[in-house]
């Protein structure tokens, strides 16, 4: 209890603090901007403006970072194992990839809640099978994980391409390497605008998983896990059953983005849906130090700065790189805040 | 006490961030229309995009005032692509050019919720009310440059570098394959695929790879082909740029290279909404330009094509500027033997523009 | 003649690769793991080229390029030593932070071009058969190269330097009771890392492709990091995964120019697939070779 | 022979130190002069850590000061280094993945580390056989043992010139019994060659032989210093040492031992032809037979590193036999898991609780229900409230002392993490307690309550397998005892008919070359 009350106590201090050195990132973009010749605030207003100030912006916002959020907590399940799964990037294309297939197989001929959920699934199992292979690697033969997700990223990549441009390829596009077009009845059901469930099933996937890690009995041998391994092993946690179990969640919560991402947003499977989601959706997770709570506002945030980056762009006209830039220093400014200290 | 001046601060941010907003909004209220462009790679990419670029600053300039241009660039082939779209009709613009393929899509999607804009799709085969694509025959320079290939070779064997068998590429190795062989009917073409559109280590690497196998003219279909175009020289083999005149870094060796002129295009596009005269123009629809119109050409010869090849292209190109020669024209058969065009027959741009075969000579997967 | 084609193509595209799994393993010897290598090899390769197109001179471009990745990594360390923040957080916004800069300073320079390095053939040994011509028919970086590993190797194990070096990446305590500074030790190690790994980006610019484009690093700095392992942490050993690595990269494009009619997709994977293989073998004799400080980053997961 | 006309090379004067309200030392007088050895005697936590650390610099002083040859100094390790004293810590300061050599060129200052690397070798050889230390200098750490890492700290000490005071750091636990002769002969040795020596420890008995001066340490005041002059007295010692009210309680072993009846008692393990492999494969020990009953424990002696980690992890199921069988109750678990094992009712107090038990983060409740306690479900969730008024009702957790059960376990000392796991083993009265070094690093107080604990267990029909360095305490607890050298298991031995010689004659058996 007291814990809460030091929690909340120390809150706006430490928010404060963070939001300060955000700012000083801010700034310094800022001079960069005037380096180049472009006026920092009307940039800035038109940024906050044309996201946060239209229904259209903040439904933009909540689009984007519906894929990072189930990635970023997908992360945080196997951190909280122990393994570094630097792979939602492949993980998030081989579900979209196997929701994509599923969805095509399926078509119209299903009610749309049982093809929508089948859908899913596929796009689960395809992030499982995608981060289980990695799992296996770490069980079987102690290959260290983050390394053979990282690599299976760039194979991913290349499977979907092949895909895309053979058996997938959507004959009515005139041979363009692209899927068709999933049913309607397919189509995840909008909700604002064009926001559609999906926000709201990754918001409570996150508060499920944050649940389960923080209350079940299997969340926390997970917990026991990635804090001491030996003392898992000591008090008889089947541990490499638990970390293939906990990657194996992991990757389907990446897959299962790139099932929403195909069903709410794309419609279809491109050589390059959802490139960088993975990464960034790490990033989300590792800025909030694999908690899944923390990691909803990261992930948040970084979607913003997706879609405030356009604006920049176009009212700035500067390369996209200058996106690139800023979002790098934000993410420093919230990075440099370190790993808070634990009160001993 | 402390949470009160927190309050304070957070109320003091939330009025001036209003106050900038309305006084931003006010300022996109000028007079003057929007004209959007989104590019699939970078502005500076030396090939492409840069040619849709400069284009775009053509536009900027013939009109002065009289529009606002905005630009975006690394557009993934997405719905990312629909939502800078919009983004940019909520700054206000109401012309929009997406410019790859990919995007058409997207632009459809883009187009559909909002009916008062123009959009003029580069390359797409789908339109829409308020949709019009355009496009360029590039595969008729590219046969041209594959004559000078054809004449150049020693070996027969001519090299192709690309990134994806796509349509629009496997055209433009098929035309360039038609047109060595129309001089040379024994060459072959060899092609490789880097999975990238300008990855200059990965070219390096399928340059030495061709040279190893005895080959000596490499065309490409490459954004920035600075680096084949360098060591081509420095190997001694003849090279087909691509995209732009590159002939000062192969002095010896430059053949010459398709290139696109959109600058006129993009004007008379733009020119044709601002008028609110796009329906029923020849915009409206697929419209197609080719050497007749000076979308595409050649690049200048380089030293390395003799005068008599330099008649015989020159030749072929007027024969197509004047309609007299159809580098697709039946019967072209692909490299199973099967009958792809029939015999005297002159395809649709939907059947050319859909292109998934390769013409007998060619060596390469097609997928 | 294949296989001489082959060793070439491994030598020239693994070039790069190998310099920056040789800045990786200084970085991960004391400690410190940094995703970003992608990011300094940006860096070097557009600063090297931005100085080889203003100033002519290569030689000139090799320091600057360096300085400029030390500069890249200097900011991980700061982040993640003195700041403690999240290695693999920090490293991954490195990388995007090191691709976004060389991407908007560096667009004034995709269409101008450099004369660069080219390669120099030393006499006599180049004309040894099957090897020769790979290895001795090169760019002077790639000479460099040559120079780099052994003396990394030297510094690492023979130097006491090397060892307080190492020992920061082991046991940070026990190098601070003996009166040395594991801090010191740490910035130095990721500076110097970054610095190998933009010379092996300038090698990419200003002497294999003479060119500069955004991305063009191609994800061979996070390869570069995975391969680390497949060295066992030890520089000597580097050569074999980046070799591979450029070798695979040639062969796909072999495979293609001999006609081989599969799928480019599938070739492509070749070098990560191989990659993966050579993790799969050195994982499975289980030899505890990594620092135990760079284990405690993969440990400290929440 | 005590330093009398000269100077102390180290003083103390007053000195003080405070963790916030806590008082770790306070007024702490001490002289340290050349050839001399001075022993520093208390309880684990009187403060002798603490106390060592202010003389080394770790620690700065809140109080009093430090004098170095008479003067006022501010410490810290580069200037203890300085100033020439060297520490041996108790948990090495060495790099595992480095050799013997590599750990010490890397200790040495500067100046001293310049010089050509045969010749700091030739001086590693030269130190080692002077003061009889045997260290090889190409070994890794990390195949050593605990006594040969302390020789290779004890050689990077002397191999800095400046050295003239050494501090021990409880130096004597990690020694089996004969090694524990051969390391008071060392410090005789370097007491001639004109060292001080602070030794800081618990096991008085094992110092009182060589040591001048022995200082008590007590609650972090120094509560008596005796000269050997003045003439030690055990007794006295200890029972300033623990306080009057523990020193007068004497364990009734005996009175244990006879509760159990071989005839009768059933077989709780059983291993036959059993083999053991380590790390890299090769065998450590071969041809196990061994029958435990209930009720029963078994001594097993050896020195560390011979066997023991594995032969416990092995019977826990942590490791693979090479081969042979383990019957569990008469059933055959030969390669079962580790969790069948504890349902089996086998539990097991790891020799570094630190690395095999503790997880960061976690509070000592939750530790508990690990392999311990049961844990209640409350829907998919975890009881924790049901988990805490259960473990306070427990007498168990409270006579062994368990600190209160909302702090988090890593912040604990190394003796209250020792008895937390001890209750966390006996808990739920295991059938068989594997017991590796369960009273090692902890007092004399809280030994006997964990030997009570045992004999407690073993009354109720609990069997025990007790692993241990320290001659006595396998002597007094085990019905039988056995030891492990040689790559093999000798024994059995029933205690009372043989003799500790004997048995560290064995013990010795498998390094005669050494």
């Amino acid at each position: 209890m007291s814990k809460l009350k030091e929690y909340l106590k120390t809150l706006p201090r430490r928010l404060g603090k963070t939001a300060a050195v955000v700012g000083a990132a801010v700034v310094l973009f800022a001079v960069f901007l005037l380096c180049q010749g472009v006026n920092p605030l009307s940039v800035y207003a038109n940024m906050i403006a044309s996201t946060l100030g239209t229904s259209y912006g903040i439904g933009q916002v909540l689009i984007k970072s519906t894929p990072f959020i189930l990635i970023a907590v997908g992360t945080c399940v196997s951190a909280k194992a122990g393994l570094v799964n630097v792979g939602g990037e492949g993980q998030f294309a081989m579900g979209a990839l196997f929701s994509v297939t599923a969805a095509l197989f399926i078509g119209d001929s299903m009610p749309s809640f049982f093809g929508i959920v089948l859908m899913m699934l596929a796009g689960m199992i395809g992030g499982a099978f995608w981060s289980g292979l990695a799992g296996v690697f770490k069980v079987k033969a102690n290959m260290n994980e983050t390394l053979t997700t990282l690599i299976m990223n760039y194979i991913a990549y290349q499977i979907v391409s092949y895909f895309v441009f053979n058996q997938l390829k959507d004959p009515d596009s005139f041979n363009w390497p692209q899927t068709s077009e999933i049913s309607e009845s397919l189509q995840l059901p909008r909700i604002w605008g064009k926001v559609t469930i999906g926000i709201v099933i990754a918001l409570l996937a996150a508060v499920l998983i944050w649940l389960m890690i923080s209350k079940s009995k299997w969340g926390y041998s997970l917990r026991v896990i990635g804090g001491n391994a030996n003392a898992a092993l000591h008090a008889g946690i089947n541990v490499q059953k638990v970390q293939m179990i906990a990657m194996l969640i992991s990757g389907a919560l990446a897959g299962f983005a790139g099932a929403i991402e195909i069903s709410g947003v794309e419609e279809r499977l491109r050589q390059t849906t959802g490139v960088n989601y993975g990464y960034l959706g790490f990033l989300a997770a590792w800025m909030a130090w694999n908690n899944p709570a923390t990691a909803i506002f990261t992930a948040v945030v970084i979607g913003f700065l997706s879609v405030a980056g356009n604006v920049l762009e176009i009212s700035s006209a500067l390369p996209s790189s200058a996106i690139q830039i800023l979002m790098a220093l934000v993410l420093l400014a919230i990075l440099w805040k370190g790993k808070e200290k634990k009160s001993a | 006490m402390r949470t009160t001046k927190i309050k304070k601060v957070i109320a003091a941010l939330l009025a001036s961030a209003a106050a900038l907003t309305t006084g931003c909004s006010s300022s996109t209220k000028s007079g003057s229309v929007g004209v959007g462009f989104i590019f699939v790679g970078t502005k500076d990419d030396y090939g492409y995009n840069q040619a849709a670029y400069e284009a775009s600053v053509a536009v900027e300039e013939h009109f002065g005032d009289q529009i606002r241009v905005f630009r975006s660039e690394n557009i993934p082939e997405t719905s990312e692509a629909t939502r800078v779209l919009e983004q940019m009709i909520q700054q206000g613009a109401t012309i929009l050019f997406p410019t790859s393929y990919g995007h058409l899509d997207p632009a459809l999607d883009a187009a559909k919720d909002n009916p008062d804009c123009v959009f003029f799709h580069q390359g797409g085969l789908k339109t829409s009310e308020n949709l019009g694509t355009y496009f360029g025959t590039i595969w008729e320079s590219f046969y041209l440059a594959g004559i000078s290939a054809g004449a150049a070779t020693e070996s027969n064997k001519l090299g192709f570098i690309t990134s994806f068998a796509i349509p629009q590429v496997m055209l433009n190795i098929n035309a360039f394959t038609l047109g060595a062989k129309s001089v040379n009917p024994d060459v072959t073409t060899t092609v490789i695929f880097t999975g990238d559109w300008s990855d200059p280590a990965l070219q390096t690497d399928a340059v030495n790879s061709l040279a190893d196998g005895g080959i000596d003219v490499i065309a490409t279909h490459q954004d920035s082909t600075k680096t084949i175009v360098e060591l081509c020289e420095s190997k001694g083999i003849y090279v087909c740029g691509c995209h732009a005149d590159a002939s000062e870094l192969a002095p010896t060796k430059w053949l010459t290279a398709p290139i696109w002129n959109w600058s006129e295009l993009f004007i008379d596009m733009t020119q044709t909404a601002l008028d609110g005269k796009f329906k029923g123009s020849i915009y409206d629809g697929k419209y197609r330009g080719g050497l007749k119109e000076g979308v595409v050409d050649i690049a200048p010869y380089g030293s390395a094509v003799s005068e008599d090849v330099r008649a015989q292209i020159d030749a072929v190109k007027q024969q197509m500027i004047d309609g007299t020669f159809f580098a697709f024209e039946g019967e072209i058969k692909d490299r199973d033997g099967n009958v792809r065009i029939e015999a005297g027959v002159r395809p649709t741009v939907d059947e050319l523009e859909t292109c998934d075969w390769f013409v007998e000579g060619v060596i390469g997967s097609t997928d | 003649m294949i296989i001489e084609s082959l060793l070439t193509g491994a030598v020239q595209s693994g070039t790069s690769v190998l310099l920056t799994v040789c800045g990786e393993t200084v970085t991960e010897r004391v400690g410190v793991i940094n995703l970003g290598t992608e990011g300094c090899m940006a860096v070097g390769a557009l600063s090297a080229y931005i100085v080889c197109a203003n100033t002519g001179s290569p030689w000139f471009a090799v320091p600057v390029a360096c300085i400029m990745g030390g500069l890249m990594a200097l900011i991980h360390a700061y982040f993640v030593i003195s700041r403690k923040a999240n290695q693999l957080a920090t490293g991954l916004t490195l990388m995007f932070l090191g691709l976004g800069l060389t991407a908007f300073f560096g667009r004034n320079y995709v269409s101008v071009s450099v004369t660069g390095f080219t390669r120099v053939k030393i006499p006599l040994l180049s004309d040894i058969p099957i090897i020769g011509d790979a290895i001795f028919n090169q760019d002077p970086i790639t000479y460099l190269s040559y120079l780099i590993c052994p003396l990394l190797c030297i510094l690492i194990y023979k130097t006491r330097f090397g060892l307080i070096l190492r020992g920061a990446g082991e046991d940070e305590n026990v190098v601070f009771a003996y009166g040395h500074d594991p801090i010191k030790m740490r910035y130095i190690g990721v500076i110097m890392g970054g610095m190998l790994s933009a010379l092996g980006g300038a090698q990419l610019s200003i002497a294999y492709t003479h060119t500069w484009i955004e991305g063009m690093t191609g994800s061979r700095g996070v390869i570069g990091v995975a391969l680390v392992c497949i060295a066992a942490w030890n520089p000597a050993k580097a050569f074999i995964g980046a070799y591979i690595f450029g070798a695979a990269q040639a062969l796909q494009m072999m495979l293609q120019q001999q006609g081989l009619e599969i799928s480019s997709f599938l070739l492509m994977m070749i070098p990560y697939v191989l990659v993966l293989i050579a993790l799969f073998i050195t994982s499975i004799r289980r030899r505890q070779t990594m620092p135990a400080e760079l284990k405690k980053v993969f440990e400290s997961v929440t | 022979m005590s330093g009398s006309a000269t100077a102390p090379i180290l003083e103390t004067r007053d000195l003080t130190k405070k963790f916030g309200n806590f008082t770790a030392n306070s007024g702490i007088n001490l002289k340290l002069y050349r050839s001399s050895i001075h022993a520093v005697c208390g309880e684990n936590g009187a403060g002798k850590s603490t106390m060592m650390k202010m003389l080394y610099g770790i620690y700065t002083p809140t109080g009093g000061e430090i004098l170095i040859d008479g003067t006022s100094t501010k410490m810290t390790p580069q200037k203890a280094i300085q100033s020439g004293i060297g520490m041996v810590f108790q948990d090495f300061r060495l790099i595992p993945a480095f050799t013997a050599f590599e750990n010490i060129l890397m200790a040495l200052p500067k100046d001293e580390a310049r010089g050509r690397r045969k010749d700091i070798r030739k001086k590693i050889i030269e130190i080692s056989q002077r003061y009889n230390i045997p260290v090889d200098p190409d070994q890794y750490v990390w195949e050593m043992d605990l006594g040969q890492r302390q020789r290779v700290e004890i050689v990077k000490v002397l191999m800095m010139s400046k050295t003239r005071l050494l501090i021990f750091d409880e130096p004597t636990s990690v020694l089996t019994y004969n090694e524990v002769k051969a390391f008071i002969e060392m410090l005789r040795k370097l007491r001639s060659d004109g060292y001080s020596i602070v030794l800081i420890t618990h096991k008085l008995h094992e110092v009182i032989s060589c040591a001048d001066v022995i200082s008590v340490l007590r609650h972090g005041v120094i509560t008596d210093t005796v000269t050997k002059e003045q003439g030690f007295d055990k007794n006295t010692l200890i029972a300033k040492m623990m306080g009057e009210d523990v020193a007068d309680r004497v364990m009734n072993y005996a009175e244990a031992k006879r509760s159990f009846d071989p005839e009768k008692a059933k077989d709780v393990l059983v291993l036959k032809d059993y083999c053991i492999s380590d790390d890299h494969n090769r065998c450590v020990i071969k041809d196990i037979n061994l029958t435990i009953k209930e009720g029963e424990i078994l001594g097993v002696a050896g020195i560390s590193g011979r066997g023991q980690k594995e032969f416990v992890e092995t019977l826990f199921g942590l490791r693979a036999p090479q081969s042979g069988t383990l019957e569990l109750e008469g059933a055959d678990y030969t390669h079962k898991g580790i969790h069948s094992r504890i349902d089996a009712g086998v539990a097991l107090i790891s020799e570094d609780p630190k690395r095999d038990n503790v997880v960061p983060g976690m509070s000592i409740y939750e530790h508990m229900v690990l392999a311990g306690a049961p844990i209640k479900t409350k829907g998919l969730g975890i009881d924790w409230s049901i988990i805490k008024t259960e473990l306070d009702k427990s007498t168990l957790v409270h006579t062994l002392g368990v600190p209160n059960i909302n702090r988090e376990l890593e912040t604990l000392s190394g003796g209250n993490i020792q008895r937390t796991m001890l209750a966390r083993a006996i808990l739920k009265t295991p059938k068989l307690l594997l017991a590796s070094y369960p009273s090692r690093g902890l007092d004399i107080g809280t030994v006997e309550i964990v030997h009570q604990t045992l004999l407690e267990l073993k009354k109720k029909g609990g069997a025990i397998i007790l692993i241990s360095e320290d001659l006595d305490e396998l002597f007094n607890m085990s019905d039988r005892l056995c030891v492990i050298a040689d790559n093999k298991v000798y024994g059995e031995f029933i205690p009372e008919q043989t003799t500790s010689l004997k048995i560290g004659e064995l013990m010795l058996g498998g390094h005669k070359d050494e």
